[in-house]
């Protein structure tokens, strides 16, 4: 059986290069099922078959732990970075938001995306957020909100910086960082899942020090994470 | 708050009715007289949504509503309408999906009926339409009841397609279906079961209904 | 003059056939369609009534066109003032027997002329009805009143009497005679009841495989006449010993006594039976 | 010795009626019911092979109990030894003839007995081919052919003649006397034919509404018999003058100068035809 | 690799078939010959999958099958079988969704038989097993190959079900439905593109051989 990684959307692609990397190196080839951190939080506690969990925040892997599904302790793999996507070529300020020309915004869902959350932090920082409100859809996770952007269903889209920064990404439309100020730290953090107790443990454990290693700390840092 | 997804999931199903009543019927008028060798075809398009995964669907109806693109972009630019994450999406694309479920019926009622009856109507000097609205509908109201009732109830069923298209708006494309997979996903069982239990209760009414009204009838069959 | 020339193909029992009629029907004339099952009766009527398209053809009712597949012309049954009995009546269940009259009805025409039929046909107590819950017989009359509401030129019956038991047929067979006459319609009947025909039609069309085989006079036609005053019955032996001799012959069983002629006859052999002598008495 | 004693509700056409039987059937006779639509003849055989439960009644045949609902006896239709053939024939599409008959063969059965009744009944062209493509009359003898693979101790026939022609009737009928005769069955059939009631069997049962109305042989029953050398025939007069009378009489048109007796005639009267004088002929 | 889905599909599609042949006849034969008070009922439940929405019923399905619960709870612990994100677990998941498209048509060949073959069989001493297998069965073939091409078509087109108790696992549990999903929002829109229109012409050609071969037989129909 392969060794399976649940990684939240936002390192959807980040992801994929880590898997590529970590394949040359030691001939393992993991597979990777994206999905809300959230939605791989509540299939764990169903007994979902994944080994590695990568969330995007610490609260999710932290209630794993804390419900004993969890092999140690959950920790931080990178820490994430918010941006504003939009359509166009020209930057937008979040503040432009307002503007009527911008017609829909898509957000995670809070309820199972950090970056959902992060987002929605923001915008109640800014004031903005009553404002907005009826602007907002809302996608499953950063992947459906991604999926609006470039389908077009949407005018502006909040994603993680490793989606814009992704090679087949780039030059779709432009971003704008917002202020790391604005939201709580998108700590990422990983575990290992007690369910992969099979025969591939090694694995599991050679890909869970894999993402600590410099390799993938470069690979992070190219996709915008710190 | 709560209730607000089932009242909206009320109302889809409702409008979407209503519409395939006007849109389903002259469908099946014109499949039921058809004599065509493209009818099996026209019929296999129709069924299709009875077949076709929510996500090959939600997919065309995204890049179709999607103001980028053709069809989007013209409703966008000449109407300033955009289907897409509104109420108004979610009805055109339940009809789309819950169409065999009003043609069917109707259509089986209409070839039931003997065709005496139409041509009766003619040899007394009766056009078309009025032998239609007087005579035919009249004489299958079984076949509407079930069609009726079963969109309804298939549009409450709805889920693949919202998920893609509707954008989880409360209020506006947030219906109790989506509502249910929020709450599981969330962990709120509870607020998950109230949902699920509500739906569940609601469906099983309406189809002892179509059954127990069928077997007095005696008549038109619920599907195949 | 109703002018009738008609080709038409169909599928027959027997592989694929025609339909090829040529006959006029003259006005107030009452004709009555003969032939086995399948022989392209129904057919025939449903092509008057615009229900069928023949290949080809023509239909020409007291001067004016109805059909003419040479130059294109084709009423279609709305335009065509006929009024057809369907055999299994058709009458609309939504509808009371008035309502169904009353549809019939077109649009600026008088409603007296819906009440004059129901009284005609005696259907003044059943008005309300709705037809579930007639009989036959009755079915039968609401759909002729039906059928004549329009004041048809041709009215057109399709074994209208087939379905009702030998009371009724005979009071209908009478309401059909009087409607007939009074209301002076061009009438095209099938049947394949001979005495039904005797009494109503004064013109038979016997068809087989969609042709004509004879017109005329129903005496013309099925010449059943018998020699008057003589009558000959055909019948089989059912019983014969040496003193008597039984003959089932159309449901009678007639004792004969056995003579030197009839000696040889064995059960099941077929016999003629001569009677001379005839005397009537009426019936009460 | 077929003992039958039932009760039955039926829905009957003006509302609720019952079946309510009691005969007794001497073995290897040949029974005929006789009745109105909706008398209950199809109900009778339906209960004697078992498909139909009634409320009550007792069924013996040769001294054993088929039903007795008072002692709770009811043997499903598996285990009546009876040959039924349907008025549908109800013949497997799915098999040839000869399939069909070796369908009904029992588990350690001899498969000669198959072979024998296809030549009984003069299948051996069509023992391979399906049902669809057999006549009225062909379909007539496989189902009776199957219906007698089991070597049934009664068989019952539910209106097996109604739906061939004629010269095809005849010849079953020919053929099922024989087969009664010669495998001793014990036979009951449902007939609407009085003359086949009379050639066939030796029993009748008149039945209306449910209840047995008059039982005997068909002689007594249908009383149809004639004085000897005497022939009476109900008719009705079709056209009168001075000169002769025409009466339409069981589908024959008799035409009888007009005397000063028969002078007050008019169309329409019923009347009696009283022929003296017969004689006979053969027909070759 | 990208063919996977498309076999892991077929797979499902034809294992759902399969089962419902050996549940779904029995459950037509039973409803077709009942004449219960309960008969509206069963109908009512067994069509309960065709208006109930999947994440209703994939929420059931979860707390059935979560071996934190009775049901599952036994099957973990007795057979160490869990049925929540494998594939005997979308099995049985397709095999409740797809049940009244097995049934309904199936029901609706053996009402349709005359009452006489049965009872012809009965009178000829052979037991209702015998009757059913040699004589009421061969007799449906048509109203049988509509609910095995419906079954399957249906099963091609599950989402909203495998979305909730599949867990997308690549191979086990990711089947074309669920692929597309993952590969519109992967952003891979062209291969989506090749996943959908390989469901939609497989769907559309399947329909069209029901209602092909519906219109040749002239006998059952697609759905009511
Ligand atoms: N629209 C049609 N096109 C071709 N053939 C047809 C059509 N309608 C009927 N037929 C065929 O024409 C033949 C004659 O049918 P028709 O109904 O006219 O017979 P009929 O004389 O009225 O018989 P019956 O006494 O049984 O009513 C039949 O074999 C029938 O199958
Ligand atoms: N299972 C049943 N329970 C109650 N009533 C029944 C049942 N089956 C038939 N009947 C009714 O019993 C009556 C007699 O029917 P049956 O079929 O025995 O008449 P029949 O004498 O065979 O008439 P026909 O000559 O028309 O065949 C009918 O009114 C019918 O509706
Ligand atoms: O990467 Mo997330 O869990 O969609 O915010
Ligand atoms: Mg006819
Ligand atoms: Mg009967």
């Amino acid at each position: 059986q392969r060794l399976r990684i649940a990684a939240a959307a936002n390192a959807q692609f980040v992801s994929q290069e880590l898997v590529k990397e970590f394949k040359q190196l030691t001939g393992i080839e993991p597979e990777l099922i994206i999905g809300s951190s959230g939605k791989f939080t509540a299939q764990i506690e169903q007994g979902a078959p994944f080994d590695i969990f990568m969330s995007a925040d610490m609260k999710y892997p932290q209630e794993l732990y804390e419900k004993q599904l969890t092999i140690g302790k959950p920790e931080v793999y990178a820490y994430g970075t918010l941006v504003l996507w939009s359509n166009t070529t020209i930057k937008l300020p979040v503040n432009n938001l307002i503007k009527a020309d911008i017609r829909k915004i898509a957000v995670a869902n809070p309820k199972l995306a950090p970056y959902g959350e992060a987002t929605i932090q923001t915008l109640q920082k800014l004031k903005l957020y009553t404002q907005l409100q009826p602007k907002i859809v809302y996608g499953e996770s950063i992947a459906q909100v991604n999926q609006y952007l470039l389908t077009g269903a949407v005018d502006v889209a909040f994603t993680a910086k490793s989606v814009v920064l992704d090679p087949a990404q780039k030059d779709k439309g432009s971003y704008t960082e917002i202020d790391s100020k604005l939201y709580k730290p998108i700590a990422q953090a990983v575990v290992i899942l007690k369910s992969s107790t099979g025969g591939n443990l090694q694995q599991v454990k050679k890909f869970y020090k894999f993402l600590f290693s410099a390799q993938a700390k470069a690979i992070f840092k190219a996709y915008g994470y710190k | 708050m709560m209730y607000q997804p089932l009242w909206l999931t009320f109302k889809l199903a409702l409008a979407t009715t209503l519409c395939l009543l006007l849109l389903g019927i002259p469908i099946a008028a014109v499949l039921a007289k058809s004599r065509s060798k493209l009818k099996p075809f026209l019929e296999a398009i129709i069924s299709l949504p009875l077949v076709l995964p929510p996500s090959v669907l939600g997919f065309y109806l995204l890049l179709a509503f999607s103001p980028q693109n053709g069809f989007g972009k013209m409703l966008d630019v000449a109407f300033n309408i955009r289907l897409l994450f509104s109420f108004s999406g979610l009805v055109i694309s339940s009809i789309i999906y819950s169409l065999p479920f009003m043609v069917h019926p109707v259509q089986a009622g209409l070839e039931a009926l003997p065709a005496s009856l139409r041509e009766a109507s003619q040899t007394l000097g009766k056009s078309s339409w009025q032998t239609f609205i007087k005579v035919l509908l009249p004489n299958i109201k079984p076949a509407l009841l079930t069609g009726i009732i079963l969109t309804f109830a298939h549009t409450l069923g709805e889920f693949g397609l919202v998920l893609m298209i509707g954008g989880n708006i409360p209020g506006v494309t947030k219906v109790a279906s989506i509502a249910i997979y929020d709450e599981v996903e969330s962990l709120n069982f509870s607020t998950a079961h109230i949902y699920a239990a509500i739906l569940m209760v609601v469906s099983f009414v309406i189809l002892l209904t179509v059954y127990l009204t069928n077997k007095r009838l005696n008549k038109s069959r619920i599907a195949t | 003059m109703i002018k009738i020339s008609i080709q038409k193909k169909l599928h027959m029992a027997g592989g694929d056939g025609a339909l090829n009629i040529d006959v006029e029907l003259p006005v107030q004339s009452f004709t009555a369609l003969y032939g086995a099952s399948g022989a392209g009766k129904t057919s025939l009527l449903r092509i008057i009534a615009g229900l069928l398209q023949p290949e080809q053809g023509i239909i020409e009712v007291n001067g004016k066109i109805w059909l003419n597949t040479a130059k294109k012309i084709n009423l279609p049954p709305q335009k065509r003032n006929i009024g057809l009995v369907f055999q299994d009546y058709a009458l609309f269940p939504n509808m009371t027997v008035e309502e169904n009259l009353l549809y019939a009805l077109p649009a600026n025409a008088n409603k007296s002329k819906v009440q004059q039929l129901i009284e005609i046909t005696g259907l003044q107590n059943l008005a309300q009805q709705k037809p579930q819950v007639l009989s036959g017989g009755q079915k039968q009359r609401v759909a002729l009143a039906r059928a004549l509401v329009r004041q048809p030129e041709i009215l057109l019956l399709d074994e209208p009497l087939s379905a009702v038991d030998d009371a009724t047929r005979i009071n209908l067979q009478n309401e059909l005679q009087l409607i007939h006459q009074q209301l002076k319609l061009t009438t095209v009947l099938v049947s394949h009841h001979i005495p039904e025909i005797y009494k109503l039609a004064n013109r038979v069309i016997r068809m087989d495989q969609g042709s004509i085989l004879q017109a005329g006079t129903p005496a013309q036609v099925f010449g059943l006449h018998q020699q008057q005053g003589k009558l000959i019955l055909i019948g089989e032996v059912l019983f014969a010993d040496d003193s008597r001799i039984e003959i089932l012959a159309q449901g009678n069983i007639i004792p004969i006594p056995t003579s030197a002629q009839t000696h040889s006859l064995k059960v099941g052999d077929k016999v003629s039976i001569h009677a001379a002598d005839l005397s009537l008495q009426k019936l009460s």
